[in-house]
């Protein structure tokens, strides 16, 4: 099962990566992280289908995939 | 066991960048060492980073790198290559960096052919020092030094680069890509690849601009600023390939 | 290679960077030092070198920046004008710490100018043309022989201290041609383990920088520089004393004007006058303790430059009040004449012409 | 005691070599010596000149201003460098393309015909040659010898034909001078 | 217009050139000068004036040199590596006598440094950055209302003197904001008669040039130059001294430094030391005069730089020897504590840190 | 009675001039002259000298001039222009001015449009200072600083400026000639006046490229240099207009 | 005396105009003011702040080492700021995004929910001004008086609804400081 | 009748005017100038057309076109 890791420390809720996942399972978080932006999460990793196009979007590398 | 299918390219190192959020430059930033570790030339290649937001480059690839004066990275890079025949060597520039300042050193390395890559950024903004107007800035765009907008009458139309470099027998690859969706981004990164190539292989001068979003200077959300990229920049600046190094195969 | 060759000052500078190992040359054209960027378009190609007519002189100081990280010997050469135009490129080479060899010819100024031999560039080679605190050495021969040994010792030094080395030469050295002689050198190209050359299996990437956007590590980087200075001032000073040790005049000159001096010297202590020459060869670091020593001693100072009065300056620094010193400059081109620096040798003799 | 001098002509003349041959011929003979182009636009158009000083003492500045020895090669050169010419100082004329005698007469003037001479040796280009001559017979400043010594080695070397011309016309030179 | 307003100092700077009749502005963003060029975009078109951003610094000043030939009023501003490149550019405005405002709000360097506010192109602005014997007039305010007092006044030097005019600020006075005035200004364009404005019936061409290929003829220029600048020297030599009549130590500092001086030099009279502010408003030409003369009642001497030590130089050339004459400095873009800088006046008044 | 049927024109001072015999220099500098006559404007002419041979051209043009440091002359221009825009400026300089260490303030000139006319003259080498290699030398050609002849692989193809400017919006017009013969200086006389034209009604940018001469670096006499330049730089530097004015119109 | 203070958050909380606001009031009233920002990179993704001075001493150094008052509106100003802080001063907490206390117990640490009040107010963007009242009550380096000129003259001038809103949240942060 | 003016001081002796007129006319005279160059000069004016190739020729304006 392949699933998005967020290293939410590195995000900046930039938010760019929930518009590329093909299943809008990437939503902001309602916390803040340490520098103070909200970091994006993923509401269902059962849906996640790996294809990496969040990953690949993120300018700050903050999403892995793994399966 | 789990296996990791996506991450962080060896190239690029494991430390949180200073770039705003939702900005390009940290696309491009991964597309280039992805394209050094596909290439496996981690081990030989310096990277001169240029004066603009991404002065700060150089903490960012793994590789040995250079920190380069305003507009000067082709020069800097010219004498690094010079010196390191079989280095691959490339500049990472913005477009005021590159189109203002930096017009003559990027001009003469490509009409030597000088075997560098340049990476251009083009966001049509001085992102680093607060939105000012660059030479690529658009047509009425407001900028800090453009507060009424861009005159044509006086500020003339934004310089296309790519296409004015065409004009040189040196430059054997220009393409003008952007990473504004996936499928731009799986372009742009084999445009990089390719440019690399063209460079490994002794041929000349090569260039990939990238078209980027300044999401801080231009005042916008960094998906307002994909958005309005696409509706502004990419009408004016075409996607494309300029010189594709086959003119260099005959 | 030890016979003894007549050849411009411009082309033996040439020469002995060959000497010396460089191997990477990058300039533009510019009167009266182009004999030496031709020099170097004809000799490094005879040994697998590298030469490269930059678009600028900007672009030169550039490419001499990057061949200089990338680890080599590099030289770069131009004229007051050529030079002013580095100054950026100059100010970031010694930001980064980065060895390589620079070659001002310089001409009368300012503006444009005259293309005839000038020392006005003083102030901008040893006080910094450039923004911020840094400094260059700065080594000023005055025969063409001289301009052969200083050209490999610039190249030693620039390595031994990741610093830049300028050579202040003009166009009366530039040239002429005097006898010069190629010595057998142990000068050559070091490891530099710090240097952009790839990591070709080093762990950590080596990265050539001068931004410190913390002004705290800023300040930390300056005084690592600033110890650096300290210490060249204490090692590297180098000056030559002719005739000092009775005189109670001393002339102060270098380069071109130097030798002029030395004729009109030579005439005065033939007519009875206690006259020595104190000659900078390193301009920075100035000479300013041998120079006190002897204000000690001297009565009185006389700095000859062609320049409205430059290193005199710095002289009266190392002096410091203890004894008057003046002046006499030519301008534009103009050199001066044994005649003039006589007389003037005499007036400062007689008491005249005090501060 | 050095020796002054200036060689001054047209551009295409060879003034500038003919002040180098003296300079390295003093030099092969241990002296002191120094060769001083005027250089830059100064050449373009105008006159073409150099200074030479050869001798036994440390050479100050290389730029000769009350020279002991003036060459014009054409007229000029002599109208420039003439009253600059120390007293009791030799002039040597290019009679060949210079008509008018010297004005000075403190001075040795000596008219040498340059390019008639090298006319007649069947080649205008050895014009400066003659005059090399001219000067070193005028001004013992150095050895023929050694003048022939640098043509042998350092400018004719592995072309002995030009090397017999341009000897000739060494000797014709030094034969103008009586 | 007299009313109070708070501004930075780098608009008031564009603000007053406004008021002086300055409608041609041709500049490179650089921090921390960039509100200074933003000002102007904005300003200039609603006064009809000119407002062109170059290419580069190199096309900036050029642009400037175009301008000033023609006659106009014109000013372009920059930042310390910016500047570096526009000295080619300033020795030739120099060589063709241009009057022009040139502002260099300072970082710490060298190289591409910090963006923080330095103090350390002193010697750049003051001895000649580029090549030949000239010398620009510099002028340091220190407060925001002096930035704009300065302006204006740097104007009518530039006309008066056909001279360029540096204000030498900092990133320290160009940020910060604090209330400024400005008042009715007598200040206006004058005519130009050797400006190329075109014929416009005159007989002869004019000509703006600094090349003269003859030596004498370049020499005699350059006596024009320096007479110049004598007359300058005598006549526009500008400083502030407070507190220094009875002052035992003399505190010398100039631009933002000053201020955080005068807050040390409170504290220690508060504490009962006698020591006094000698401010140079003119760093060129320097107050060397009423140095010397302070020389003669005070102490001791200590500077106080945002730089590793560059003014003190000419601060010792003007006590000669006198009086000791220590320096503290902060550099890379650190602004010096009063703290530090009271201590340190402590310890001089106390006799120790001599030379 | 005697009449002149052709002579000085006005536009140029009768004063000798220091260029070498047969330089094309002194042709050139006639036809503008003439051109400042035709249009009647030598009164409001500002002409910018550069740093090159024709340094002193200020000595000769029967104009108020400026001299611009190396490369600068557009720069300077632009400075003149914008503070008499009813002034017409042009500026005059070699190919090493121009294309070497002038080529950011060119580009950038005829990008913005700047309304200024820029004759440039093409020696193909640097003639000021001695005969060196310039940016627009070609291929094999010797010179000083390219003693083996210019080397393709290190110093790159010769640049064709007026097609790389005609990439430019702002550039007007823009055209290559020759004066090495009666008919062509007739052509090339026609150019500088259409170029002037085109500054004069406010259009843009405006530039002459004029292949030309140096008898003296060349090493050659004056009518030899006529016929090299025939036969080499003519085929590398097609004459022709490369932008006409008529884009302007529509 | 003069009263030195940093104001420190966000890019886009407003923080510089906070600051700008109390200076200009400080300068209507006749008091001797600065204001100085941190300005370049450091803003970017940081934290964004700037130093001002209000009293009646000519300012010396316009930026802030020791101040006497910290207004921090987010977490990472309040952990960069707070140490610094002269004993006995004034700390500012913005405690809708901070939620810890303060660390030092020798300053008097203010909690003001700015975003809390300004979102009940209808307009998140005024959470500025909620903490500029709560300054002005707290320090009293201003009268409340020339804040609302300043703002009606100078900000919201020709805009009545907004400086109305404004002086609302304004008040609001008054009331915060008992 | 046409005839080309010589300005001898003038001439620099480059004998571009002889290749470009349509007559063959201009040679180069045997003596010098006081520069030291040998100026041009008209061995037949009878023949002269006035066309001015000569004159438009010269870098140095060295030649009128009278009639
Ligand atoms: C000589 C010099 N001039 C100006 C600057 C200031 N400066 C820094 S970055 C920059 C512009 C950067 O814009 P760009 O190249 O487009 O890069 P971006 O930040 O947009 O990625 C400027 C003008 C400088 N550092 N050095
Ligand atoms: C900054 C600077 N660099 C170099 C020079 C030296 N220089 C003078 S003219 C010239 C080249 C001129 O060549 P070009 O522009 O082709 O003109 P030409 O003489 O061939 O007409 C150079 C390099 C200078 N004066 N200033
Ligand atoms: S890998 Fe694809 S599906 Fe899964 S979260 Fe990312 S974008 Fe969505
Ligand atoms: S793209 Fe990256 S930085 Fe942006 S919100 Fe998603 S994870 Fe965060
Ligand atoms: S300022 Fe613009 S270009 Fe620079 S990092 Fe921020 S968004 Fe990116
Ligand atoms: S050097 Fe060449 S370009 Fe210059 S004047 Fe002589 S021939 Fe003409
Ligand atoms: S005018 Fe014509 S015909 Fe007469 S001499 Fe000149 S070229 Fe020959
Ligand atoms: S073209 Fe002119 S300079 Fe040349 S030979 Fe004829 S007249 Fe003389
Ligand atoms: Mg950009
Ligand atoms: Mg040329």
């Amino acid at each position: 099962m392949p699933k998005p890791v967020f290293n939410e420390e590195r995000c900046k809720g930039c938010e760019l990566c929930t518009i590329v996942c093909p299943k809008k399972i990437i939503v902001m978080a309602n916390h803040f992280n340490s520098k103070g932006y909200r970091p994006s999460s993923c509401s269902d990793e059962s849906q996640c289908i790996g294809c990496a196009l969040c990953a690949k979007t993120c300018p700050d590398v903050a999403i892995e995939i793994w399966k | 066991m789990a296996e990791r299918t996506f991450g962080r390219p060896e190239a690029l190192l494991d430390v949180p960048t200073h770039y705003c959020p939702g900005c390009h430059h940290g696309i491009i930033h991964r597309l280039v060492a992805e394209v050094i570790d596909e290439l496996k030339v981690i081990d030989r290649t310096i990277g001169v980073a240029s004066v603009g937001c991404s002065a700060l480059a150089y903490d960012y690839f793994n590789v040995d790198m250079v920190q380069a004066p305003h507009g000067r990275a082709p020069a800097v890079a010219t004498g690094v290559k010079r010196v390191h025949p079989d280095g691959v060597v490339f500049t990472y520039q913005g477009d005021g960096d590159i189109a203002a300042i930096g017009t003559a050193e990027i001009v003469h390395a490509a009409a030597r052919g000088e075997r560098i890559t340049t990476i251009f950024v083009n966001n049509a903004i001085y992102g680093m020092t607060g939105g000012q107007m660059a030479p690529t800035s658009l047509v009425n765009q407001v900028t800090t030094t453009s507060p009424y907008g861009r005159k044509q009458d006086s500020a003339g139309m934004p310089i296309r680069l790519s296409e004015m470099l065409a004009t040189l027998d040196g430059a054997k690859y220009l393409a003008r890509v952007a990473v504004n969706n996936p499928a731009n981004m799986a372009k742009a990164k084999a445009a990089i690849k390719k440019a690399f190539e063209i460079q490994i292989a002794g041929l000349g001068f090569s260039m990939v601009e990238v078209l980027s979003t300044c999401p801080t200077n231009w005042g916008m959300s960094a998906i307002e600023s994909g958005t309005w990229m696409e509706k502004n920049m990419m009408p004016y600046y075409p996607l494309g390939t300029f010189r594709s190094g086959e003119e260099v195969a005959k | 290679m030890s016979e003894k060759i007549l050849m411009k000052g411009n082309e033996a500078i040439g020469e002995a960077a060959v000497v010396a190992g460089c191997r990477h040359y990058f300039g533009y054209p510019i009167t009266p030092q182009s004999e030496l960027i031709e020099y170097m378009a004809k000799r490094l190609p005879q040994v697998d070198g590298v030469f490269l007519q930059a678009e600028s002189e900007v672009a030169a100081i550039n490419m001499v920046y990057g061949a200089a990280s990338a680890g080599c010997r590099v030289m770069t050469s131009s004229s007051s004008p050529g030079i002013s135009l580095k100054q950026e490129g100059i100010s970031y080479i010694a930001g980064s710490q980065l060895p390589c060899v620079i070659v001002n010819v310089q001409r009368g100024g300012p503006g444009l100018g005259s293309i005839q031999p000038g020392q006005a560039d003083y102030f901008q080679a040893t006080k910094g043309g450039g923004h911020g605190d840094y400094r260059n050495i700065v080594l000023a021969p005055n025969s063409v022989q001289e301009m052969a040994d200083i050209t490999i010792e610039a190249f030693d030094l620039a390595d031994k201290w990741r610093n830049a080395v300028m050579i202040l030469g003009d166009g009366a050295l530039g040239q002429m041609m005097e006898p010069v002689e190629f010595k057998e050198s142990s000068s050559k190209p070091v490891e530099k383990s710090w240097a952009a050359t790839g990591r070709r299996g080093r762990a950590k990437p080596n990265i050539v920088n001068s931004l410190y956007l913390q002004p705290d590590l800023m300040e930390k980087h300056n005084h690592v520089l600033q110890e650096k200075y300290a210490k060249i001032q204490a090692e590297e000073t180098r000056w030559e004393a002719l005739n000092t040790e009775d005189a109670e005049v001393i002339v102060v000159a270098y380069g071109i004007t130097s030798r002029i001096a030395m004729t009109a010297i030579n005439k005065a202590r033939a007519n009875g006058v206690k006259v020595g020459l104190f000659r900078p060869i390193s301009l920075w670091p100035f000479p300013s303790q041998p120079l006190a020593e002897l204000a000690k001693t001297a009565k009185a100072f006389v700095v000859f430059e062609m320049s409205a009065g430059q290193m005199v300056e710095d002289v009266r620094l190392a002096v410091n009040g203890a004894k008057p010193v003046s002046f006499h400059g030519r301008t534009g081109g103009m050199l001066p004449t044994p005649k003039e620096l006589y007389e003037k040798i005499i007036s400062v003799a007689n008491g005249e012409g005090g501060k | 005691m050095n020796q002054e001098m200036i060689f001054a002509g047209f551009g295409g003349q060879g003034v500038m070599l003919m002040g180098q041959i003296l300079a390295y011929a003093g030099m092969m003979e241990g002296q002191q010596v120094s060769w001083f182009p005027a250089y830059g636009p100064e050449m373009r158009g105008g006159t073409a000149n150099c200074s030479v000083i050869i001798g036994d003492e440390a050479v100050g500045t290389p730029i000769v201003t009350e020279p002991q020895v003036v060459v014009a090669m054409n007229l000029p050169s002599l109208d420039k460098f003439e009253p600059h010419l120390a007293a009791g100082g030799i002039l040597l004329i290019n009679s060949s393309l210079i008509e008018r005698p010297a004005k000075r007469s403190d001075v040795k003037a000596l008219l040498v015909p340059c390019n008639d001479i090298a006319k007649e040796l069947g080649n205008p280009k050895v014009a400066n040659m003659v005059m090399v001559g001219a000067i070193v017979a005028a001004s013992g400043v150095v050895k023929i010898e050694s003048v022939l010594q640098v043509l042998a080695k350092k400018i004719f070397k592995n072309k002995p034909e030009v090397m017999q011309l341009n000897e000739q016309a060494i000797r014709r030179g030094m034969a103008c001078i009586s």
